[in-house]
């Protein structure tokens, strides 16, 4: 860490102390987002772009037929892919997904697959096939938070998706036949401990300064946790967490919705 | 969670006849290998997990060492006949997860700032797997932590919560884990109380988590006064932090 | 290429209705990302690709650094839903080469003795391809590049012209290139007219090659015209090489 | 880049201002070659081992039976593989195939795809069952311009290629039922610029000494052209690299037909 | 190599020059030999823990069903893999196996396969469907003499292997429907030449001072062999190291067996 | 080993006409390549076995180098095309495996200490597999070092013997070697007899293991009459280790 970054850390740091972000935001407020649904329709069945303040995510759905898991031979796949790529961040590196996007990847699909938001059971077609809907979340611009500009553009992008026609066991591409069956909209809220005080929807300077953080995933029920990163919390820390989560929820999804 | 139908409470009593706040059978050691700095075994219900230390040691590569402090990555392995249906060799995305997060858990209790530019690698090999191994990867890394002599602020303890068949109870078991409706690992720091792994998956209300939640910590401070038995009977002195 | 039988000109038209020497709609529009030191973002017929510059900065390994000039490395990666079938993310042996005669085009340019011993990275992201992305991702990436601030001799246009139901026609489609009989990109410096990236394949006579590669160049140069635009229009100063 | 090396590159250049070529051939002269067909007859279905002046390449090609691709249902499949083998040069590394390799045997496989030399039609068995041609190029000792001799062995190899016997499902191996079908001869002719002049068949010092290099491959049309390497050329440079392929590339056929 | 492990080498030599061994063991001596089988039984179809002195080698057997070889279509099938586990040694790496743990894995492999201890006619099942043995050797801590450690742990594992319940194309895990079918019992006993002496069992610091080492095989015939190492033996110290092996092969025989 | 029935020796002589000591027909030669210190190029029966060395050079990466000798490191290579199933380009188990064992071999008798810091890269090239292999690959190799000029205190002279329908013989070609019951590869370093690779697999009782070491080893002497002659043929002069 060199000093620049010392000083700024230093600075989000003692702000907070005071109450105030970097940003002029609120703890509990988010930065400005921006989803723009259907961004690669020529191709993608489904797909969303999120402007997160400065994180841009793109999310692709592909939509494809193949086998059910054994043990759940009527119901659908899904599975859930992070590509942060090297063009987001100085910082990140070209190959194979490691321990940060694999951690975004788990925690989202977690928050997807528990709230039961795909209804995989109406993804089954026939003996042994299926519909796998692959969430391909393609990182672009890190400007902190990921996770839930991950979280959320996946949620709008399944919103999006329609299904192909399958015909005499072909996917036949570029024609539609419904829509992907939603049942809930799944939200992440992030919240970063910096000193004592947490703040949601941490901006690239503020994770920078942050000891941990909690990820909560809320329906009408809460559905993923995740702490992540070295240093503790206090379970009144989580509590307020977990109440602030349900409410910033509430307003991400109408827009997510809207 | 939550897809096949199985009834997992029946007459008020668990599958393997337990209490809901009960924890499964539970033994420990330390010192258990020659060529670690530290290690530890514990049996758990089924599972059955080992782990050692290496370090702390030269970090390689040079250019990603820490000048103020050691890094300490554990490294989760499940060994391929430790489950039922053969695990092939190497790491998943689900290992990379757990040793990540057990890594941050460690890193949080550890006197790393002692170790400048150096790396300690804390390994877990799982033998056996039956549910909850990542609460017990943590409380066997945390007791071979202990045992190497690298100084810790706190140990760390750990216990799952979930919920089956709409009741929350402690320690998850195989078919519990498989078909219930909630996991709530928890790990803690047991004289500060602080939480340093928290995750969960499945569906609870509010009122529930704090209902599991409290469970778990319940069920972490048993396992934690265990942990301390041990590396007592051992003759190891803990540093306690300052 | 020429497998399937299908007409694609149709009463002296092409399917969408493009007369043979017209473009698709191209949009284009730099500085679109914050972590990069320039990008760029390109839209051309159902095409979306984004650029972006890291560097120069550090090179690694040491010991393949240049002491004479920076080594500019681009990578063209395809999104996985970019296409019809899900591709498997990571790069196949069409986006190495791709990725190649891009990294020789944009170095045919780049003043890259003025950082000697570091490393420019260019990161061409294919969101949505519909034929002719090689063309699009050198267009992008050279914008990016400007953008950069990283002096250039020229910039890089380019356009691909084909063959198709035995007809030369400027920049193909999806369906042109499946089942069209040559495809050949050409990326060129517009102020010198020199070739910087040239590949074709399919089957062309002397003389349609001749044809072809003229369209091609039309078509680079009428890219160039918006390419110049877009840079002056975001008030970035190209820096004209000596 | 060493003081020799420079020296020798420089030497390379300065000759060529003067139209000579440090072995003494001509601008538009390939190296002496030799071709050896079936030099691995004893395993493989078909091969050709190529000595083109230093440079030394054995070809080899497999025959097995698979599934056609979903697209192309009536046709066999072929494809190409390039072996930069670490005996070949000190510069060569072990591990998978790197950019270098990659280009050569994407360009090798484009001339022998786009010239339709294997009629793939005639590699159809029966339904979901078609021949799988495997081209692998294994390149021994890098005397310069690998690229021509890959891509003369390739074809040379195929030419050499019986088609084993298959029978209730099983290839046969060592028996054969007759030739691959191969309608045509595709030769590459690569041209390195040094200066301002280009040469064909550029030998080991020629090709330290060069900016840029480009391959046309040629039947009675042009079927693939590959410009390789940082540099520029001019429209007549690629003019006349085209009108000297076709003429170099009639040469050569004959010695890989004969 | 830093002084002291010279020093202790040195020490290892010299003292073998008087016949004596560091641990006061006589030459032909193994160390101690504990087994638990069934260590993982209720997950695994047989496991075997082996402490060998201080190494610690857990072996477990993992059944399951799948295709045989097209060559063998009546046999089952078998295959040994040894993780060589970071925890065993600082010396060892991450990642996948390297040459050394390869070596052990195809030298323990060779033992049981050309012995016939898996009667592999009898894991026939039915057309396309035979038993797959899984040998999955995980080095726990390395105090010398891994192979020997792994190979005796193999055949103790195989010993306590239960062959599982399978109906309807489906492997149900936990029933068994009898042992798997072992023959006989190889073992190996490996060899150190330390200067011109032999020892067999060679522990940690044994290994570290000699030069090469034989590894010998045996049931009532010779199965495998292989010197490992840079260094020579004479066709004496290969003879006498034969005869030595069959015989504490049988001692071995017994304990594995008991 | 010994899986089908197949009769291997009819009226007392072997598939291939041979008696049972006799070896397969072999041709070498020095000096094959440009690009490499030393090569070799070796014919025996069906087998095709090409081998160079690079170096001594530096080697990579530092931190592994041994400041008391080269580090000479032998890979063994097999060409897709060379066997009857084309093989997947890249290492194997077994490849790694015997580029070991050929590594070690060579270790033997080169006089590393000569080079310290360095690296001695070995490459064998198997263009054409017809059992054996390792044999005539260990022959190639040794004869390419010599032939780099790298000194040697022998040379390692190789051949199998094997066991088939119950006999000991010589050489085991493919399908003696696939159906036969036992196969006994031997390196040896020729003057002073000793043994430089020994590997077994099959089943032997003691009398006949003495039996088939003794007819490998006179096999291997043959060869290393005409490693000797191949040598001097090309006027490389053996250096005669110490």
């Amino acid at each position: 860490m060199n000093i620049e970054e010392y000083l700024r850390r230093d600075y989000v740091a003692t702000l907070l102390k005071e109450g105030r972000r970097i940003d002029n935001r609120k703890l509990d407020e988010f930065r400005e987002i921006k989803i723009e649904k259907g961004y690669s329709s020529e191709k993608a069945p489904g797909s969303a772009f999120i402007y997160l303040g400065n994180t841009k995510v793109l999310v692709g759905i592909s939509m494809d037929v193949g086998e059910p898991y054994p043990d759940r031979p009527e119901s659908g796949v899904m599975t859930t892919n992070v590509e942060l790529r090297p063009i987001a961040s100085p910082l990140f590196e070209s190959g194979p997904p490691r321990e940060k996007a694999i951690e975004i990847a788990r925690v989202v699909d977690r928050g997807i697959r528990e709230s039961g938001a795909i209804d995989l059971e109406k993804l089954y077609i026939e003996e042994d096939r299926v519909w796998i809907a692959f969430i391909d979340i393609h990182v672009l611009d890190d400007g902190g938070n990921i996770l839930d500009a991950a979280g959320i553009a996946a949620i709008a992008a399944l919103l999006d998706t329609r299904i192909p026609r399958y015909e005499d066991g072909v996917v036949v591409r570029g024609e539609w036949t419904g829509k992907l069956p939603v049942t809930c909209t799944p939200v992440p809220v992030t919240h970063a401990k910096i000193g004592d005080k947490l703040v949601v929807d941490p901006n690239l300077e503020e994770e920078y300064a942050r000891e941990t953080q909690l990820t909560v995933t809320t329906t009408d029920t809460i559905n993923a946790m995740q702490k992540s990163g070295i240093g503790a919390f206090s379970s009144e820390d989580v509590d307020s967490a977990i109440d602030t989560s349900f409410k910033k929820a509430q307003e991400i999804r109408e827009i997510v919705e809207g | 969670m939550a897809e096949k139908e199985m009834k997992l409470i029946v007459d008020g009593k668990r599958l393997d006849g337990r209490k809901f706040d009960e924890l499964r059978e539970i033994k420990m050691e330390v010192n258990v290998l020659e060529r670690t700095m530290g290690s530890a075994y514990v049996e758990w219900g089924n599972n059955k997990v080992l782990a050692g230390v290496h370090g702390p040691r030269e970090f390689h590569p040079k250019f990603l060492r820490d000048p103020r402090k050691a890094i300490l990555t554990c490294t989760y392995n499940m060994a391929a006949f430790s489950v039922d249906d053969r695990k092939r060799p190497g790491p998943d995305r689900r290992s990379v997860e757990i040793s990540k997060v057990i890594s941050d858990a460690l890193s949080s209790v550890a006197v790393l700032e002692k170790y400048p530019n150096t790396g300690i690698d804390v390994f877990v090999e799982v033998l056996q797997a039956d549910a909850g191994t990542r609460c017990v990867s943590i409380v066997a890394a945390s007791l071979a932590l202990a045992n190497s002599g690298v100084p810790m602020k706190d140990l760390v303890s750990a216990c799952a919560s979930g919920k089956i068949d709409g009741e929350i109870v402690l320690d998850l078991m195989k078919e519990e884990d498989n078909y219930g409706e909630c996991d709530l690992p928890v790990a803690i720091s047991p004289r500060r109380g602080d939480i340093l792994l928290l995750q969960m998956d499945g569906n609870l209300t509010r009122e529930e988590y704090t209902k599991a939640y409290n469970l778990a910590v319940e069920g972490a401070k048993k396992v934690y006064g265990m942990q301390k038995k041990t590396l007592l009977d051992s003759m190891v002195n803990l540093e306690e932090g300052e």
